[in-house]
């Protein structure tokens, strides 16, 4: 069998963690070439919607990277996103996606070298747990 | 033209004001062409002072009734009255003598100095002592040359243009005007006595010894800060000071109120006040204080 | 709008990215996506050769929409902003994507993967860059004036340089009189100097006394004063708040009032003084202090029986019993919520209230003042003997979780100021203080410990667990635990250094000015670091001791900074603002609410008729609405659903 | 009010006030008395009114530019505030980069939380770098600054780069060839560095630099790899020092403070243990994008440390080194103990040694989470020795607050060091004429109510750089200084002038003005002192020094207070009454007198007040000439010694009755008639208490 290499979307804050990778670069570090990277401007930004919608155009995972506790510039958009994150894990669990298809993480700004040890642990997480099954069923 | 007749009158003083007139050198030929001499009890025998006299120089402060009678004399006799000195002027060193009453100041002076063996205080044929003033307290004063002693060029100079007719004048700036060690540039940090010697063309106020420079008249072209000698003060207050010693005493709580704070000076009046304490205003204080004492 | 048309600028960078990235099936790649219509690569975009080769393509292919690949934005994003404005492109219209960072530094070895991502990163630029918007700006009208709440230090302070800036200035006071806490001070720490001498005025000569501006703070123009009144209505937005303002009575015209006293000596009632707590007697009609602004008798309305005896006195007829009621509705850009703290009411904590020898620090600075109720005589309340043994008990009411966790930052300074100035006045008196830790905040002040302990006072680091008096010997008894030994020590006057909470009022406006409250209830900021005076509504600032307990100098600070911030958002009367803001369809809108609730700016606000509507002024654009959003009405433009979704869609297909 | 109501209808009236109600009415026994003191006090201000000439009125517009030197977070925030109103700013920063001693941050400490120190870090210098508004000079030095009526005219030397900024792309190509290798100081010489260098990667502006100290194309003129390397052609070795001039209307300084070096207090054991590191040292180590890449480990073997000991006030609180306390630094240590007990290595036993933990305000909860939760031991103490034992490892010593001796071992040493001035604060002081405080901080106009301003008007100070403090009170402060000097700028020079004024037949020249001028307004040219007149607050104290009264405050001359005084005594005299002149300074003097009538506190009625700027204008010649006149006594009533708004002037003035009283003890004469009160102006009492004892006789009445 052809070595699975999961699909990732990426949603980046872009006041921390896209500045974050940003910066990284300028040390000739990034992340890996098959995780897509969507800027948003503040992580509570995103609703459960769009992660359904990457899910159901095939994305085999979704990470989510927020600011940290207390540093949102829009004073509590990163708890907002990490609580609907919270549910809607519970949701993909029963619907059978399963929630650890969906991850969010509070970093920060110099927290580069974080971001990509979080990408590529959830990429490897994924990587185990296999495609996202609606792409067999055809859903996409 | 005619000459004009000059006199010097000497009370009580040490003659050193009469020896500057003197050391004039040669210029005394042209002072000569523009006036006669006719009362110098050094260098004339003329005992008394002649009538109508066109200029008088008074030498010496008053110290005795006498002094008081001859003063007025010459006030009487003379056109210009003109006083030579700084006793003259102020009452100089022997205004200090003021401070204390007379009957100790003579007990010192006839009784415990240490050349007097047995000495006793003079009480016949003396004139009756009184305290030391400048002359201007007596009688009207139309010109001061002051200096201890004072200069022979500006006697002469001034003289002269008396003897013209014209009003001569004095400098009006302070001693520092012409002292050649510039001004200080900063307060001074701590205090130095006179035998402590001083640093090169450095003020020396600046450096913290009690420079009398700041309000003492020009014209004696600074000549001991010059030699590293802070001013003592002998030509008098500059024209627009009031009481030398107390424009002393303001110009260093202004400017070393750090330094001085915890100082005690033994006297005050000595070091601020010692030419022209006979003539301050704080003389006048205790004078009014003691008349209406009594 | 016109169709979009885009155009992708992929730069070599000398090799740096064309040495790894294969530009050839990049371009190929890139040229199959919808809308692009122009694909091109360059040596170096940045050099002005680059820059013209740009200019040149975009007026020639009529180009509305660019990508450039090239390194990271934060190089050159300036210069092709610039450049895109030169030639009439809007310069948000504009996605650059790091190739240079994220895909060929990475990938030294493997130009496939290398070129693969960025692939994918410059078609989500274009997927990005196609959807969007022009955004538009627009200006919004400002009134060149601001409310000020609270007439205390950092208000006064306030007040005077929003004057001197241009701004008309209310000052809005619930006392009858201006000053605040300043006035009952006594001194200040560490300077000594005279608690009303605080309000520095001119910068031309320094002249700190409040009590000389007296004139400049009632007599400016641009400065109108409303005491004994409160902010009871607040509409609008950012340059244009609607306020009502309740004013009560004051039944004397300041304005009027030469303080003769003629007044206070017919007035026949007589009460204790509270502002020298209770050290002294006044009438109903009196004056606190002489210090105080404006220089006016006062009616203390609870006391007065209104016989209207002032009022036939008074030969100015500045005395009026007859006043009522009044509400004036103002118009303001800004509004700056300066209401101060006030001391923690320690009772019966270590016998306070029971005792009345217990006294309080504020009380204590009253008794030392020279010119307060006893003329600096140190006293015991209860008998006016004056006390040998003082002992001063730290952070009552403050880091004490169960009631206030936080420290009140200046009791420990407030306590070491008294300490001395009982010291050097009576070195006889034995002053002890016992504290968790001694907390000082100015560069100075350190030497003020130090001067204590040269003075002789006692520190003792513990906490009290118990107070009583002991009638035998006629004196307090203070249990304490230190360094978990119990010791035990005697007091003739105890004084709690209390703690400070927020000012009365605070919960009330901050209910009528929809603001937030920290969970101690003083007004929260909206990033306690780098934007401590602004709070979560645009416009509405909090400065001073409302926003927590701080020291003179702080507070004088953030009076002065504040003024900085209403400048720069009220500008030279219009406030400008950018259209990249949540926008509400209206026939999709269902009244719920969400947003309202959920918008951390109270920029969302459900109209009557039950549609939500964006002031664009307050918003700022983090699309916390549009996430939450039920019905998918409101939407962040540039951030729509649709825009998001076809990005997800785009990205994940290939 | 009246002169300006004068001035609408064309007539130049000059109004002397006489304050009878609270100086006469409310303060006298008796009608009699008061009224009598009230015909005196006009019989003053008639003979005031009669010399009072016409004020020069100096009005000049002053330039809308801001100076701001310094670019760390105080800095920053200034200059985005000034810029966002409008302003012109000129950003001038010592080093290569802005972002200051924070961009070193890892995380900056913050109510409840632990913050990324992103703000301070990147987005405001970029914020800086984008606004156009603002101009940016990095590696620059402010060499020269001249004062004018509409500002400053400030020479500014830009330090040669040898890289063109517009070319350069950032690459990094040139320093991975370049064969110099340093260490760095921005990772406090955790790590080493090229001659070819980018400060941190994510400075602002984000371009290369070369430091000529190490290049070897400069020290041994060989090298010019990096020249080859360039594919940009960015390297331009030709480069030479350019010195521009700015015209401002104000001037900021927001230098900030450096941390204080430990090694030079041998106990901490800094610098000759490698495991002893201080608190930014500690946050470098923390950062993601430092020099470990994150990983928090021991800089002598690279282990994780188990044990680690943070020592409190290192060089603060010390009368050895440095008296003041350095704020943050509780908070600081407290914070990184969270972060590494939540983040990087839990297991960790961390104790702090402290005096007094000063988490002041809301930090207090960061403190209760350190202490109550995560078990962070805090011990008050002082340590003795921080020393190796034998087998190697870190022992520290300490006392604790009850004299009980004890040692700790520690894997890893954390010094919580002192701020302390930056090396060039003092000759930058020099250049811009303003003080340093006795720890070498720019010192403020007034430590509590105005920290910012500085003596010279137009010269603000904010930050660390005026004393030491948290980064929220630094953006604070930043902000106000921005408010202060905007208002400074748009207002127009409108100055009332009361220079004094020369008269050249009597100065000396002696220089004594020029040293006693609090203001240094004053400088000596070949005619005399000559008055810078922006820098005049006419004080006086230059006209009561000068001995041959040459130098006079316009409306305030030494002669007309003498006739003043001499006017009062002559009225007293005619009314047969004694007097005691009371010389009152304009600021608490005044205001003290006219507080007194407020309380209708009743004083002795022969005191009459005579209103001067300052204490400082007072002589001793006034004293005496007043005593000598006729006078019962001669009060002085002004500001406290240290708070005189003035400067000297009341400590001099103290001195000057000190003196005088000296002198009239000496003489057997009346010390007891010349007094002074120095007090603020709420402190009646203290009034109250010096003139019960002054001896006048009653007065008849």
């Amino acid at each position: 069998m052809k070595k699975f290499k999961p699909l990732i979307l990426a949603f980046l804050c872009e006041n921390s963690a896209y500045r974050a990778i940003d910066v990284a670069s300028m040390r000739k570090v990034s992340y890996l070439e098959s995780i897509r990277v969507i800027k948003v401007p503040c992580s509570g930004r995103i609703s459960s919607t769009h992660i359904l919608q990457a899910f159901s155009n095939g994305a085999d995972g979704v990470i989510i990277f927020g600011c940290l506790k207390g540093g949102c510039n829009y004073v509590d958009g990163n708890l907002r996103a990490q609580l609907r994150v919270k549910k809607l894990k519970k949701t993909l669990d029963i619907i059978g996606l399963g929630g650890e298809r969906l991850k969010m993480h509070l970093v920060g700004f110099c927290e580069a070298g974080k971001i990509l040890e979080c990408m590529n642990n959830f990429y490897m997480k994924i990587r185990e747990i296999g495609p996202n099954p609606l792409k067999s069923k055809g859903g996409v | 033209m005619k000459k004009k007749k000059l006199a010097i009158v000497s009370l009580m003083s040490d003659g050193g004001c009469h020896v500057a007139f003197l050391d004039m050198h040669e210029n005394i030929l042209q002072l000569l062409q523009n006036v006669e001499l006719v009362h110098s009890y050094m260098v004339l025998d003329v005992r008394r002072i002649p009538d109508s006299v066109d200029i008088v120089l008074v030498e010496g402060g008053v110290r005795t009734s006498h002094d008081v009678e001859v003063l007025k004399e010459a006030r009487r006799k003379a056109k210009i009255l003109v006083a030579l000195g700084s006793c003259a002027c102020f009452g100089g060193i022997p205004g200090l003598s003021n401070l204390f009453d007379l009957y100790s100041s003579l007990k010192y002076v006839y009784e415990k100095t240490p050349t007097v063996i047995k000495g006793v205080i003079p009480r016949e044929n003396v004139p009756e002592v009184v305290g030391v003033s400048p002359i201007f307290r007596y009688v009207k004063v139309d010109f001061q040359i002051p200096g201890c002693p004072p200069e022979s060029k500006e006697i002469m100079e001034i003289i002269l243009s008396l003897a013209k007719g014209e009003k001569p004048t004095l400098p009006t700036k302070t001693v520092c005007d012409e002292c050649p060690l510039g001004p200080p540039r900063k307060k001074p940090s701590k205090l130095r006595r006179i035998f402590e010697p001083p640093k090169p063309s450095t003020c020396l106020l600046e450096q913290g010894y009690f420079c009398m420079g700041p309000v003492t008249r020009a014209g004696c072209g600074a000549k001991c800060p010059r030699a590293g000698i802070p001013c003592d003060g002998c030509r008098g207050p500059a024209s627009k000071i009031l009481d030398q010693g107390a424009a002393m005493l303001n110009t260093l709580a202004t400017i070393a109120y750090n330094t001085i704070k915890n100082f005690n000076l033994r006297t005050y009046s000595a070091y601020f006040y010692r030419y022209s304490f006979a003539s301050s205003l704080i003389e006048d204080l205790i004078r009014k204080t003691k008349v209406k004492k009594k | 709008m016109s169709e979009a048309r885009i155009g992708v600028f992929i730069c070599k960078c000398g090799g740096e990215i064309s040495n790894i990235v294969d530009l050839d099936s990049l371009k190929e790649h890139v040229k199959k996506i919808p809308n692009v219509v122009y694909v091109e690569e360059h040596d170096f975009l940045c050099f002005s050769e680059g820059q013209e080769a740009l200019k040149k393509a975009i007026r020639e292919h009529k180009l509305n929409r660019i990508v450039i690949a090239a390194c990271s934005p934060r190089l050159h994003e300036i210069t092709f902003k610039r450049i895109l404005s030169e030639e009439g492109v809007n310069p948000c219209m504009l996605e650059i994507v790091s190739i240079r960072e994220q895909c060929a530094w990475p990938y030294p070895d493997n130009p496939s993967k290398a070129t693969e991502k960025a692939k994918n990163m410059v078609k989500t630029a274009i997927l990005r860059v196609k959807t969007l918007e022009e955004i538009g700006e627009v200006t919004v009208p400002a009134k060149l004036s601001v409310l000020v709440v609270g007439g205390g230090i950092a208000g006064i302070t306030a007040a005077l340089k929003l004057a001197d800036y241009g701004f008309q200035v209310y000052l809005v006071e619930k006392e009858a009189t201006l000053g605040g806490k300043g006035l009952q001070l006594g001194t200040v720490f560490p300077t000594e100097d005279c608690g009303v001498c605080m309000v520095p005025y001119k910068l031309e000569r320094h002249r700190k006394c409040l009590f000389k501006y007296v004139e400049l703070v009632l007599t400016n123009p641009r400065t109108k004063i409303f005491t004994k009144s409160i902010v009871e209505h607040v509409e609008g937005y950012l340059g244009n708040f609607k306020v009502i303002v309740r004013k009560n009575p004051t039944y004397v015209d300041f304005e009027k009032c030469v303080a003769c006293g003629v007044c206070e000596e017919v007035c026949p009632i007589e009460v204790s003084n509270e502002f020298d707590f209770g050290l002294s007697k006044r009438k109903a009609i009196y004056m606190p202090s002489p210090h105080i602004l404006p220089r006016t008798y006062i009616i203390d309305e609870e006391n007065c029986s209104k016989c209207g005896e002032c009022e036939k006195v008074c030969p100015f007829n500045a005395i009026n019993l007859n006043e009522k009621l009044e509400r004036i509705e103002l118009n303001v850009g800004a509004i700056i919520l300066t209401t101060g703290f006030r001391e923690f009411n320690p009772k019966n904590m270590y016998g306070y209230g029971i005792y009345p020898d217990v006294i309080t620090q504020l009380m204590l600075a009253r008794m030392l003042d020279l010119s307060g109720p006893t003329g600096g005589r140190l006293v015991r309340v209860s008998d006016g003997k004056k006390p040998l043994k003082i002992v001063m008990i730290q952070c009552v009411g403050s880091r004490d979780p169960k009631i206030n966790p936080y420290c009140s930052s200046i009791c420990c300074s407030i306590a070491l100021k008294h300490a001395r100035s009982i010291k050097e006045r009576h070195p006889e008196i034995d002053v002890t203080i016992v504290y968790k830790d001694i907390r000082l905040m100015g560069k100075y002040d350190e030497k003020y410990l130090m001067e204590c302990e040269r003075l002789g006072v006692n520190f003792v680091k513990g906490e009290v667990i118990d107070v009583k008096w002991d009638p035998e010997l006629k004196r307090f008894r203070i249990k304490l635990e230190s360094f978990s030994e119990r010791k035990c020590l005697l007091a003739d006057l105890i004084v709690l250094s209390t703690g400070f909470i927020p000012s009365a009022n605070a919960i009330e406006l901050a209910e009528v000015l929809d603001v937030s409250l920290r969970r101690d209830k003083f007004f929260a900021s909206t990033h306690p670091k780098f934007a401590p005076l602004e709070t979560n509504v645009s416009g509405i600032f909090v400065c001073g001791a409302a926003q927590g307990p701080t020291d003179i100098s702080e507070t004088i600070n953030q009076a002065l900074a504040v003024v900085s911030k209403v400048a720069k958002v009220l500008g030279k009367g219009e406030v400008r603002v950018r259209l990249s803001k949540a926008v509400v369809n209206e026939n999709y809108c269902i009244g719920c609410r969400v947003c309202e609730i959920s918008c951390p700016f109270n920029a969302a606000k459900v109209s009557v008729q039950g549609i939500s509507n964006v002031v664009e002024v307050m918003c700022k654009e983090c699309g916390i609405c549009a996430a939450e959003c039920p019905a998918e009405a409101i939407q962040l433009v540039n951030y729509r659903d649709e825009q998001l979704s076809e990005i997800i869609k785009g990205v994940l297909s290939s | 009010m009246l002169e300006k109501a004068a001035s609408g209808l064309g007539v130049n009236l000059k109004v002397e006030y006489v304050n009878i109600r609270e100086h006469c009415a409310w303060v006298c026994g008796s009608l009699k008395e008061a009224t009598d003191k009230a015909k005196l006090m006009i019989a003053a201000a008639i003979e005031k009114a009669k010399s009072l000439g016409k004020e020069k009125v100096l009005k000049v517009k002053r330039k809308e530019a801001v100076l701001v030197i310094g670019g760390g977070p105080a800095g920053i925030q200034a200059s985005l505030d000034l810029a966002s109103q409008g302003f012109k700013v000129y950003l001038v920063e010592s080093s290569p980069a802005i972002g200051g001693l924070a961009s070193l941050l890892h995380r900056t400490f913050s109510i409840n939380e632990c913050n990324c120190a992103i703000c301070v870090k990147s987005s405001k210098p970029l914020e800086v770098y984008e606004n156009p508004n603002i101009e940016l000079l990095t590696y620059c030095e402010i060499s020269d600054v001249k004062r004018y009526p509409w500002g400053f005219k400030v020479k500014i030397i830009k330090k040669p780069k040898y890289i063109n900024y517009d070319r350069c792309t950032n690459c990094g190509l040139c320093s991975e060839k370049c064969p110099q290798l340093v260490l760095n100081e921005w990772d406090r010489g955790l790590s080493k560095r090229k001659a070819i260098y980018i400060p941190l990667p994510y400075v602002t502006p984000p371009r290369y630099i070369i430091d000529p100290n190490h290049c070897l194309h400069f020290t041994e003129n060989s090298c010019n790899i990096c020249e080859e390397v360039c594919p940009y052609n960015a390297i331009d070795f030709s480069q030479k020092a350019k010195e521009v001039e700015v015209e401002v209307g104000a001037i900021i300084v927001a230098t900030g403070s450096e941390e204080f070096n430990p090694s030079t207090i041998p106990k901490y054991g800094y610098g000759k243990y490698k495991d002893i590191i201080t608190q930014l040292q500690l946050e470098r180590l923390m950062d993601p994008l430092g020099p470990t890449g994150g990983r928090l480990v021991r800089v002598s073997d690279g282990k994780k440390p188990l044990k680690i000991v943070m020592i409190q006030c290192v060089g603060s609180r010390d009368p050895d080194t440095n008296p003041y306390c350095s704020k943050y630094c509780c908070t600081e240590a407290i914070k990184n103990a969270i972060l590494i007990k939540t983040e990087y290595i839990p297991e960790a036993e961390i104790t702090i040694l402290y005096k007094d933990i000063r988490t002041y305000g809301r930090f207090e909860e960061l403190y209760i989470q350190a202490r109550d939760e995560l078990g962070v031991k805090f011990i008050k103490g002082d340590v003795v020795e921080v020393y190796e034992d034998k087998s190697g490892s870190l022992l520290v010593k300490y006392v604790d607050s009850l004299g009980k001796t004890g040692t700790i071992p520690a894997d890893l040493v954390v010094l919580s060091c002192a701020l302390v001035p930056r090396e060039n604060s003092k000759k930058l002081a020099e250049i811009l004429n303003i003080e340093l405080d006795e720890y070498g901080f720019f010192k403020e106009l007034d430590e509590k109510v105005s920290n910012i301003e500085t003596k010279v008007p137009g010269i603000f100070i904010c930050g660390t750089c005026q004393g030491p403090k948290n980064i929220s009170e630094t953006l604070v402060q930043a902000s106000a200084a921005a408010t202060l000097a905007a208002l400074y700028v748009i207002s127009y020079l409108e100055k009332k002038l009361t220079p004094p004024i020369l008269d050249e037949e009597f100065c000396a020249k002696c220089g004594l003005c020029v040293i006693s001028c609090p203001y240094n307004a004053l400088t000596l040219t070949e005619k005399g002192p000559s008055v810078d007149e922006l820098l005049c607050q006419g004080c006086g104290t230059c006209a009561s020094v000068c001995p041959n009264n040459a130098i006079n405050i316009v409306n305030n001359t030494n002669e007309l207070l003498l006739r003043q005084i001499k006017a009062i005594i002559d009225e007293a005299k005619a009314l047969r009454k004694r007097v005691v002149i009371a010389l009152c300074c304009e600021e608490c003097g005044h205001t003290l007198m006219d507080a007194l009538g407020f309380y209708h506190e009743k004083y002795m009625s022969e005191i009459i007040p005579i209103t001067i700027p300052c204490l400082g204008i007072i002589s001793i010649t006034h004293i005496l000439e007043a005593l000598n006149y006729g006078a019962d006594g001669v009060l002085l009533v002004g500001c406290p010694l240290e708070r005189c708004h003035f400067e000297l002037g009341a400590k001099t003035a103290k001195y000057k009755v000190e003196l005088i009283r000296r002198v009239f003890e000496e003489l057997g004469l009346f010390p007891e008639k010349v007094n002074i009160v120095n007090a603020p102006a709420t402190m009646t009492k203290r009034f109250l208490e010096v003139t019960c004892k002054i001896p006048v006789k009653t007065s008849s009445r």
